[in-house]
């Protein structure tokens, strides 16, 4: 199971306890559906008032150009290192509760979710906060790739963004 | 020294493997790879101007030291989300 | 079924198709525990690649205050008629493609749902400001009044805000 | 007329009941409204204060007419959430 795999790596390097980092932060890579139940519930606790959730989903359009469905490839080692950071560093900057990412990779289908990111929080305000700064920073920092497959049958690799900086400015 | 550079993405499709053996100098530096990576793969110069380079799953600067040790990988711009 | 009653409501008072209504925008007031995944794929869209879930839930402690449980009253008919309006108004105010709220009437338990917002839109920015400016004014102008329940028996009604001002402060 | 005010939370507690039966003269407003209730029932004064009215499901300022069909309600600090 590609999540479990994902957590039993993340425990080594951080040289916790399993059981700790399984209760704490709940961050995967999966090849299947996200569940985003899952995630929601895994933020949730009494000392909090307010959670947030964030679901990215395939479009289908954007302006005239019509996607079938976008691909997603990451650099797995370093992509659960990058976002075992982004939660850390979400954690020093607001006072949240918890938080936790999951991204899908392979193939997915429009409408379906590739990424989804949860944050609770005692009040509301941090909780939507953090959640836009990691998703933010994800799309900044973290090493995945998605591939857009177009109607006509193109398909291309989306390399937008600027060169990343060391220490993936940590803004 | 020989080392194994993580290639991903367009970079991945160019090259049409997940990875370039690359023969350096010993104390060669994250540039001095670059170097070596476009004689080797001429295709890729355009990505490796607009890529990132990470040692050790960090993101490294030109002028960071590779060892043979090292997990070296060439990021082009990231899109995940 | 509660949710039902109020959607049938909602249709009458906009002399709109039932049907639509329910396609459109899910807004209820139930007494059962908050189905926020079925609130969440009330606003899937191809045309959207954001989704953003806010639930507000029963926190254990505020400051040295322990409370035990939450109980909500309200006014359906007005509480009814105001969430649809916040609804208009967010659509009016950001491109978002849907959106829907569901708040919960009588007692909540530590960690439950009491209300929950949903947003989709074709981009991330919008989908987070709607949902945040919906729980805003949801908790401004929406006639629903909470009752605090504490460890040592105590109760009271949270009336804390300010007099709300006619038409609701379009703000 | 006679008009039934829908009064909810801390105000249906004080009452004891959902509503208060209040008699105004034709032509009342919201003013008189609540000039009529606090003298039906003197503990409502300070909620009486700072609460919102509502006629037929809508925020009502102070000089807004009321009619014997309207649905009229003490709105006390709203709490939701």
């Amino acid at each position: 199971m590609t999540g479990t795999y994902g957590l039993v790596e993340r425990a080594i390097r951080h040289c916790q306890i399993l059981e700790t980092v399984l209760v704490e932060t709940m961050i995967s890579i999966v090849t299947e559906k996200l569940d985003t139940q899952k995630l929601l519930e895994s933020v949730s606790s009494p000392k909090s008032g307010a959670s947030v959730l964030f679901v990215g989903t395939t479009r289908q359009f954007t302006g005239q150009r019509e996607t079938t469905f976008l691909s997603y490839e990451c650099y797995r080692e370093m992509a659960i290192v990058k976002l075992q950071e982004l939660c850390d560093r979400a954690q020093e900057k607001w006072p949240i509760e918890k938080c936790g990412i999951v991204h899908r990779i392979g193939e997915v289908a429009i409408e379906e979710a590739s990424v989804a990111v949860a944050v609770s929080s005692p009040h509301r305000e941090e909780a939507f906060q953090a959640a836009e700064w990691l998703m933010e920073r994800l799309k900044q920092e973290v090493p995945i790739w998605k591939k857009e497959h177009g109607v006509d049958g193109g398909q291309h690799w989306v390399h937008e963004g600027s060169v990343i900086e060391p220490q993936g400015g940590s803004a | 020294m020989k080392v194994r550079l993580k290639v991903f993405a367009a970079a991945k499709e160019i090259v049409g493997l997940g990875y370039v053996d690359l023969e350096l100098t010993d104390g060669a530096r994250v540039c001095d790879l670059k170097t070596a990576l476009v004689q080797c793969v001429p295709e890729l110069r355009a990505l490796v101007g607009r890529s990132a380079f990470a040692i050790d799953q960090r993101y490294a600067s030109d002028s960071d030291a590779i060892s043979e040790a090292c997990e070296v990988a060439m990021i082009p711009p990231v899109s995940g989300g």
